[in-house]
């Protein structure tokens, strides 16, 4: 499972890495999303301030979204999943080789955003290990229950997995969030109930996703 | 009428009767409260609607389970799902709304993100999401498989949005001493026409569930026909041109 | 038996056997069913109704027991795009059970080059993209191929090279099933010969 | 009596009532329309076993 994990994680970055999908169009639109949210609080900067967590969230959700459905969308061309299926590929390991793929290309992307998004709303950025930390779990989290979900919506309309994801992963945002704006803050004691629900919900899910990925394939 | 249709009537009657037996109790007999005075009548239509919306969903997720499971996948437990989870979503608007109109007096807005609302509406748009998968148009085994794998990770969802919200939202402000549920001494005949106010919409529950399950039950077999006529007609092309 | 795809009859109570050592051939025109054939072989489509027994297995519920083999050569290539040949071969080594060595052996006799595999799978022609495909599932050591218009895109002497090795392999005691309307590879090729039309298979005479 | 109170109860019941209307109607009219195309398969069934 291992084996066949590190084989598809190595072939999502090395297909990303060519097709740089995510630096030529995740990372602009994220941008993009920042400098309007800027425009809509017309750039005071006391309230930015306030607000970075929770936009820095918002906008890495998108990425997150756009990331995982083209995780999934590469499977599709020449159909190259039927054949990786028709050859007898271990589920588990497709699953987590993608996820560990998907959160690689996240944490990338993130580490970009928050430097963009502590230089433009002047909010300096400390506590940065806790901050790391949370956003590599809250990724693994939203990226676990994403395959899944882009697995069931997989050939549907495109507006489904969104419609499917945010919901279900919303306690993340709110927890990621909250462990963001004490970590800024500096209120270290406070943010330990909400990095526990983001360990918990990216397990669960982690779990959920490792048993129920054969039959997402199969389906 | 076949027993079963007999049966189904039976149910849906009783729901009927109980139900406006209990707003009959609600409405006149049982005592207003001291401080609310007479908003505490919305104690008999507010808490039976959100406790029969966790109920539906926890019938989509069994039943979910079961199609998953090779060996008892049966077409049954795949409506039987789908109808749960739309009487789900019924319900759970009605949470919504009797929580917000219950609310209104209090706080005197119609929307306040209260801990209780805003999970409510996650959950509302959690089975939303389930209900628009089953939409589209697939073949069956394909939407049974994906629409239950899709209600195990809602359902996985909802312990965990109440979690988050609650901390949330009492960690900011102490439970709201307004707030509508927490509040209320219940006793004698309020407890009672609560009582009777979960059995009845539950009747109601099972009617709905019943009703929907029958109709896309033969909305399948429908279907099944609809295929044996295109069969039929493909193998007298194939008779012809023999 | 009867394969539904989205409620419209692709088979209709189609009779089909195949037997060890045996090639198959299945021709018709397109739209007979010779696809969803293969698919259901290989697990990939379900029966609407009748039985599917491959080496005595149903391919759908024992879908990993069977497929460990089946080889299935698809219409589409099955690869990435932006990987090349050579990463797309070694990928699937690595994840699924395609013997890398014997995979760039079949390359060499279908006379693809190593510049044909160091470069991008995209640049490669169709005729070369079908070599690479046909190279994979023929590299599986599995009792049964599956090959679905084997001969579409290739020049007359890939054509011969791999008859030769289709043979090569039914001789080897495997079983080859090619859906094909390439009438003139008949003779050569099957000893055994099922035209479909409209969904049902009909066997004609067998060689 | 309290009017959010009779506007919840109104609500309640207008909402329960009109969805289980859309329920029955929706299964009556399934269950003609199977019983319909029932009865014209046997037709066709007697038809074609006798051409």
């Amino acid at each position: 499972m291992v084996r066949t994990a590190i084989a598809m994680a190595k072939k999502d970055l090395r297909l990303e890495w060519r097709a740089r999908v995510l630096i030529n169009q995740v990372l602009p639109f994220v941008f993009v999303v920042i400098i309007l949210f800027a425009f809509g609080f017309d750039a005071k900067v006391e309230i930015l301030g306030q607000v970075t967590p929770g936009l820095f969230w918002v906008t890495s959700f998108f990425g997150l979204e756009l990331a995982i459905a083209r995780s999934v969308g590469i499977e599709g061309e020449n159909q190259a999943q039927v054949g990786l299926v028709m050859m007898g590929v271990n589920p588990r390991g497709m699953f987590l080789g993608k996820v560990f793929a998907v959160v690689v290309e996240m944490l990338a992307l993130e580490a970009v955003l928050s430097v963009g998004i502590a230089v433009l709303f002047n909010t300096p950025l400390h506590e940065v290990p806790l901050l790391a930390l949370s956003a590599l779990i809250a990724d693994i989290g939203v990226t676990t229950v994403g395959i899944v979900l882009a697995g069931v919506t997989e050939g549907l309309s495109g507006s489904l997995l969104p419609l499917l994801l945010f919901p279900v992963v919303s306690p993340v945002l709110l927890s990621a969030t909250k462990v963001w704006q004490y970590g800024l803050s500096g209120s270290l004691a406070k943010a330990v109930p909400w990095s526990e629900l983001l360990v918990g919900f990216s397990l669960i899910y982690l779990v959920l996703g490792i048993l129920v990925y054969g039959v997402v394939l199969e389906g | 009428m076949s027993r079963n249709a007999k049966l189904k009537r039976g149910v849906g009657i009783t729901a009927l009767v109980m139900i406006a037996l209990t707003f009959w109790l609600g409405l006149y007999v049982t005592p207003p409260a001291e401080v609310m005075g007479n908003l505490v009548r919305m104690l008999y239509i507010h808490p039976p609607m959100a406790w029969i919306a966790y109920l539906a969903y926890g019938i989509t997720t069994a039943a979910s389970l079961l199609y998953l499971w090779k060996r008892t996948r049966r077409r049954e437990w795949d409506l039987i799902a789908a109808a749960s989870a739309e009487a789900g979503v019924f319900f759970t608007g009605l949470t919504i709304l009797t929580g917000s109109i219950w609310g209104r007096p209090a706080w005197g807005v119609w929307w306040t993100w209260d801990a209780l609302l805003t999970s409510t509406a996650v959950l509302f748009l959690l089975y939303l999401g389930y209900l628009a998968l089953r939409q589209v148009p697939m073949s069956e085994t394909k939407r049974g498989v994906r629409s239950a794998i899709a209600a195990l990770v809602a359902f996985i969802d909802v312990p965990i949005v109440h979690e988050s919200v609650y901390w949330w939202k009492t960690l900011h402000q102490t439970p709201s001493v307004l707030n509508p549920s927490l509040n209320v001494e219940v006793h004698g005949s309020m407890a009672w026409t609560l009582l009777l106010g979960f059995v009845a919409f539950t009747m109601a529950y099972v009617w709905m569930v019943w009703t929907r399950y029958e109709t896309s039950k033969r909305q399948a077999e429908l279907a099944d026909l609809e295929v044996e006529r295109a069969i039929r007609e493909r193998l007298s092309v194939e008779e012809v041109s023999l | 038996m009867t394969v539904l795809l989205d409620r419209f009859p692709a088979l209709v109570r189609c009779d089909f056997d195949a037997y060890e050592g045996e090639v198959v051939f299945v021709q018709g025109p397109n739209g007979s069913g010779k696809t969803t054939l293969l698919r259901l072989l290989g697990g990939l489509v379900e029966a609407f109704a009748g039985s599917v027994l491959v080496f005595g297995r149903d391919p759908k519920t024992e879908a990993r027991a069977v497929r460990r083999e089946v080889s299935y050569l698809a219409h589409s290539y099955q690869m990435y795009e932006e990987l090349s040949g050579r990463e797309n071969l070694s990928f699937f080594s690595a994840t699924a059970s395609c013997d890398l060595e014997r995979a760039l052996e079949w390359t060499r006799r279908f006379g693809l080059i190593d510049r044909d595999l160091d470069v991008r799978f995209r640049v490669l022609s169709a005729g070369q993209r079908k070599k690479m495909s046909a190279a994979i599932a023929l590299s599986r050591r599995t009792e049964l191929l599956l090959i679905d218009e084997p001969h579409a895109l290739l020049d007359q002497a890939t054509k011969a090279t791999l008859d030769r090795g289709l043979l090569e392999l039914a001789q080897a005691g495997r079983t080859v099933i090619i859906a094909s309307h390439e009438l003139d590879r008949i003779a050569t090729l099957a000893s055994r010969t099922y035209r479909m039309s409209n969904g049902t298979a009909t066997l004609m005479g067998s060689s | 009596m309290n009017p959010y109170v009779e506007a919840g109860y109104t609500a309640v019941s207008c909402s329960l009532g009109g969805y289980a209307i859309f329920l029955g109607v929706r299964s009556r009219q399934v269950r003609l329309r199977l019983a319909q195309l029932r009865a014209s398969a046997q037709r066709a069934d007697g038809s074609l076993e006798d051409a």
